[in-house]
């Protein structure tokens, strides 16, 4: 849980923050991306720099400048496999690649380069490589500007998966992922952006694989990924009030999993609801099912339930979106069938 | 150059109708009714129209982000289209694309692409289809200034090239991607210079001037309907509008701004139609009036059409497919 | 269970007869990928024509030439991006892209184009393309040339996913596929290229989602992909002398998957093993257990045991490699644990 | 060119290395010993030494699935380069990568590469480590012409082009990407025109002249390590042998490969050599036999290492984490 402090971030300016700091502990931390300078580069004034997408990293070329804070052209697979080579070469690249949609341009880069080097070298390299990226429906954005992935990522060996759902656990988590030596997906969902909450000023870190219990409970558990994690908790305050007391679990990374948390909280409730934004098949939400059902299967007192987006592209209208992503009713559907 | 009265008065009434409905839907997607992002194609109309004059309802394009001026060069229907940018169930796609996504196959407009030189590929492969075929099919692929730098389009420039492939790669050099400058993020001053490298034709069109697109597209889609292979054409635009509608637009000139937004094409063309003598005042007047109330017409249609069932979420995954 | 024939090929040559048989059959079939000609092409004999990395397609530019036999540069995002905009305009193009781990070059054109498309556009679009590859350990291929990867194309909505592990299946879901109006990533193992079986020689399809069972049994159940098939039906064989009677059941389809035929079985035999060649996370064993789990979990007696490959890329050293793909003795453990 | 006799004698060792260690390797790997594929570099040595002279330990290469002359021109060991190949844990990595994959960091050879066109982009990045720091570092991407048309080069290009990295894109021209001739699959005769297209230098070296290749590669490094950014340096030469070890080569022309095959770089170097009195051909012959002994001592140390022991199969996914 959150430090006690006064202060309060959106997960946008917490990463924000964590960037800046990251370049401050160290001159080898470069940032990249499309429209990350922007305007400010040609002549303009500094303070106008975009900072990517959201705005996330607009403090930074001010503060650091054109070599350490670089615009990118339009060339994923140029400018991530630039960041592969970089962070070979003893630098640790920040890469915005702004949507997770758009990793499937720079998708042979991560899988057969950054996510091989470490093994088919023999270890000889650290890879301190982090691809910064905003996911996930509700804006609107459609098909090409909404996928998650983060289950495909998850499949590749030598890639790490973080998945924060608070502005603390963004802060802390992208410290971590930065001074790591592997490459690190790091995923932010657009629909956390702007919630706020508390963020200590100083620096810290918070280890990869560790999940967070985000609410204590003793019947049934649900494992919630990123902007899930709010729903299973508005899920959970629901059922509350029915008399079911329901556990939630933010893995917080994806790779490496925290399976000893989520199987000594199952062990304890005998049921679980895995919930994931993605479509169900080959998902994380699979990946845990399957965990559990091999590991926990004495424990379980009936059968662990998926509730996922369905096996289709994220629609465009409001009307199918709302439909896309679990909901809150979903939710609780899927416990009220093991409680 | 020597155009006809109609094709000047046709020419105009394209780049009309994309204007006025673009600037509907500006002012419509700032009530919050229009969901998702809008990319207007206001002060570029001359590319779309310029190319799109010289194709045929069965040649093929490939639109982009900013794809809205592309379908109505390529004869898309207005109210289809409003519906599908309002996510509607009477939309081209149904309401399941959106804006970035409007596509309409019956007129071979193969789709607007989100993904930055998303269509680029695909225009290469409706050529190839075409060749395999061997129709005298043409395909055009449009793409922006920050699209020129993504690989795919080396990799299709010289496929396109050693298959000799009908294809016209048409770069809307609009002197931006989002807030990036061409000026830095392309390392020359001219895309088309690039075509030289792939043993092709690369000309440049000013794209204030809709019979000099007219012209080059003319000659490419000559070259490639005769079996003699991709163009790479570049027209030098400007978007008058933001990226997006929401855009605060930090990094323009306003001096740029005020100096290329004064020689809009449009107002060129309608200048020289009434210098002409191939319309009056009130002829154009009219014409705008019978825009706008199609555009009112395509608004008053989407705003009656249904939003898709939630229960038809799982439809359209996979195509329904046709017995063989 | 294949016809009864005379005739035997390899899989190599059912593939190859496939594709033969569906261009004659369909003027708009063509085929198209990095040295599917050769050099057969510039005035060599045309008998000469390489047929890709593995000559299935050899007889093809002799038979049909060079207007719908195509050699490409290698160029895999533009190549098979022109294979999409293609299907879309009509043609039903056959893509060789080498090995599965190359289709990471071309990752954005499948999951940001093909496999959306028809969804965006509101099922205007038919897209029949179907991309085959190589994929698999066991030849010293090392990392980059025998990742599996079916488990990345099983988790994206639009595409379909077919693992043949028979000289008769290849054929006949061939020809499925290339007439399959959706775009179909075709996996062809090469541990199985050149073993023979029984082929009619008349063209012939099979549906795409529909298992086989390749042993009936009573106590436990194993789904086994690809050349896992043969290595189960082995462990089967082995258990079998120790009393256990194992049904081996091939999905020959991951995408979609025959959860029936899977789902009845584990029904029956109250066990379940699934054999998978793939890293473990989010895989395709992943996916199947937590489908039995859900939906056959009163039919359990015993966890669902994953055997599966380390998380890990595939190591290039033999001694390395061949503790790689999971073993019979690793199945047949897996069944003790449970049976 | 005017080259000291030391520079002569260098490159000559250097090819001579290669050459060797090749044959045997070709040898070798008929016996069945040696695991998985290779790629023989015969033919090529030019390249790899001409550039490489220019290069220093701290200098990058980026390098291919036809990587073993890359690594020796580097200077990495032969020994351990052996034992990778032969799959074993006192190989360069390890024996997990084998000679599609043979790295040494530690020369600042980055990995050979079996994704074709792989190693473009990471050269590109280990460029703009150097100018992060500050130093004058320079990378060098070594790659066919098949990879010449992948679209990262292009991507790579511009972007090198507007960082002024310090980058030199070696293409080596071996008129073959497998079976397919670049007289095919490329739509120009030379891959170096296409520098033009990014306003950066794009020079051609005759690759059966050592000497041409080291003077266009000191130009190339000079630029790049003075700042001034990349070059697209084109080396037209000839595999000698099959594009890997038992493949057939049924596309290719006898008459073609004996008028190529005669113009052997190593062997115009070793008759200069001669004739200008550097060395004699006692020397030669001593020189021979010390590498003779030195592959042998490979060979030898390849098969005495010990194969990786499969209870580590799960080691080096990840780095080892440094502590912070
Ligand atoms: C692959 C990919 N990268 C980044 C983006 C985000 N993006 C959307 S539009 C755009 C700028 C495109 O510029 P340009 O090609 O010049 O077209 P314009 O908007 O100027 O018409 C960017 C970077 C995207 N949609 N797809
Ligand atoms: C991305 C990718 N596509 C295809 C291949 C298969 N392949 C291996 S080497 C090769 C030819 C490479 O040609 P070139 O770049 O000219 O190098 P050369 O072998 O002539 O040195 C091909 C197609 C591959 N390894 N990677
Ligand atoms: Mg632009
Ligand atoms: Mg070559």
């Amino acid at each position: 849980m959150a430090v006690a402090t006064e202060r309060s971030l959106s997960m946008v300016n917490a990463v924000g923050e964590a960037m800046r700091q990251a370049m401050e502990a160290d001159p080898t931390v470069i940032v990249m991306g499309e429209d990350v300078v922007g305007g400010a580069g040609r002549g303009g004034s500094k303070e106008n720099a975009m900072g990517g997408s959201f705005g996330a990293t607009k403090s930074l070329y001010p503060l650091f400048g054109g070599t350490r804070v670089r615009d990118t052209p339009i060339s994923e697979a140029g400018f991530v496999g630039a960041g592969v080579g970089a962070a070979a070469a003893g630098l640790r690249p920040v890469v915005d690649a702004m949507w997770a949609d758009f990793t499937g341009l720079a998708f042979d880069q991560i899988y057969n380069q950054a996510g091989k080097m470490s093994y088919m070298f023999g270890g000889q390299v650290r890879l301190p490589l982090t691809i910064r990226v905003a996911m996930g429906s509700g804006l609107s954005a459609a098909a090409q500007h909404s996928g998650t992935l983060y289950a495909i990522y998850t499949h590749l060996p030598g890639i790490k998966v973080v998945v924060p759902s608070t502005p603390y656990d963004a802060k802390g988590l992208l410290l971590e992922a930065i001074f790591d030596d592997s490459p690190v997906l790091f995923f932010e969902h657009l629909k956390l952006y702007v919630a706020k909450g508390p963020v200590p000023q100083d620096p810290y870190r918070i280890p990869l694989g560790v999940a967070e219990v985000r609410r204590a409970g003793s019947d049934v558990t649900i494992v919630a990924i990123a902007a899930m994690v709010g729903r299973a908790l508005e899920a959970a305050e629901l059922l509350a009030g029915e008399g079911i007391s329901v556990e939630v679990i933010d893995p917080r990374t994806l790779s490496p999993l925290d399976e000893e948390t989520i199987l000594g909280s199952v062990e304890r409730t005998g049921g679980l609801v895995v919930v994931d934004e993605s479509p169900p098949h080959c998902s994380v939400a699979s990946e845990i099912a399957a965990v559990v059902g091999e590991k926990a299967f004495d424990s379980l007192n009936g059968p662990v339930r998926r509730v996922t987006a369905p096996h289709t592209p994220v629609p465009f209208s409001p009307s199918l979106e709302e439909a896309y992503a679990p909901s809150v009713q979903a939710i609780v559907d899927a416990v009220r069938t093991i409680c | 150059m020597d155009v006809s009265a109609d094709t000047l008065r046709s020419l105009h009434r394209t780049m009309l109708t994309i204007r006025l409905f673009e600037q509907r839907v500006a002012r419509e997607f700032r009530t919050g009714e229009i969901p998702g992002f809008v990319h207007m194609y206001i002060g570029e109309e001359a590319v779309a129209a310029g190319i799109c004059a010289n194709l045929r309802d069965d040649d093929y394009v490939t639109s982009t982000h900013r794809g809205h001026g592309h379908c109505i060069a390529k004869g898309c229907e207005l109210d289809a289209m409003m519906a599908e940018i309002y996510g509607r169930e009477d939309g081209l796609c149904k309401g399941r694309g959106g804006s970035m996504h409007i596509a309409d196959f019956s007129r071979g407009m193969l789709g607007a692409n989100a993904i930055v030189g998303g269509g680029i590929a695909l225009a290469t492969g409706a050529g190839l289809a075409a060749t395999v075929r061997g129709t005298d099919q043409v395909a055009v692929a449009f793409f922006g200034d920050g699209a020129a730098n993504q690989g795919v389009l080396h990799e299709s420039l010289n496929l396109a090239a050693i298959w000799r492939l009908p294809v016209i790669y048409v770069c809307e050099n609009n002197g931006f991607a989002e807030s990036t400058p061409a000026a830095y993020a392309t390392s020359v001053a001219d895309v088309a210079s690039r075509a030289a490298g792939y043993g092709i034709p690369g000309t440049i069109a000013d794209g204030r001037d809709v019979l000099e697109v007219l012209a080059a597209a003319r000659d490419a889609v000559a070259r490639a309907r005769a079996g003699e292979g991709p163009t790479l054409l570049e027209v030098k635009t400007y978007r008058f509008m933001g990226h997006f509608e929401g855009d605060p637009e930090k990094y323009r000139d306003d001096e740029e701004r005020k100096e290329l937004t004064a020689n809009d094409a449009l107002g060129s063309l309608e200048a020289r139609i009434l210098a002409d003598g191939h319309a009056s005042e009130a002829d154009l007047d009219a014409l705008r009036g019978e825009i706008e109330a199609a555009v009112d017409h395509a608004v008053e249609f989407a705003r009656a059409s249904a939003f898709p069932d939630p229960s038809t979420i799982e439809r359209y995954v996979y195509p329904e497919q046709v017995a063989q």
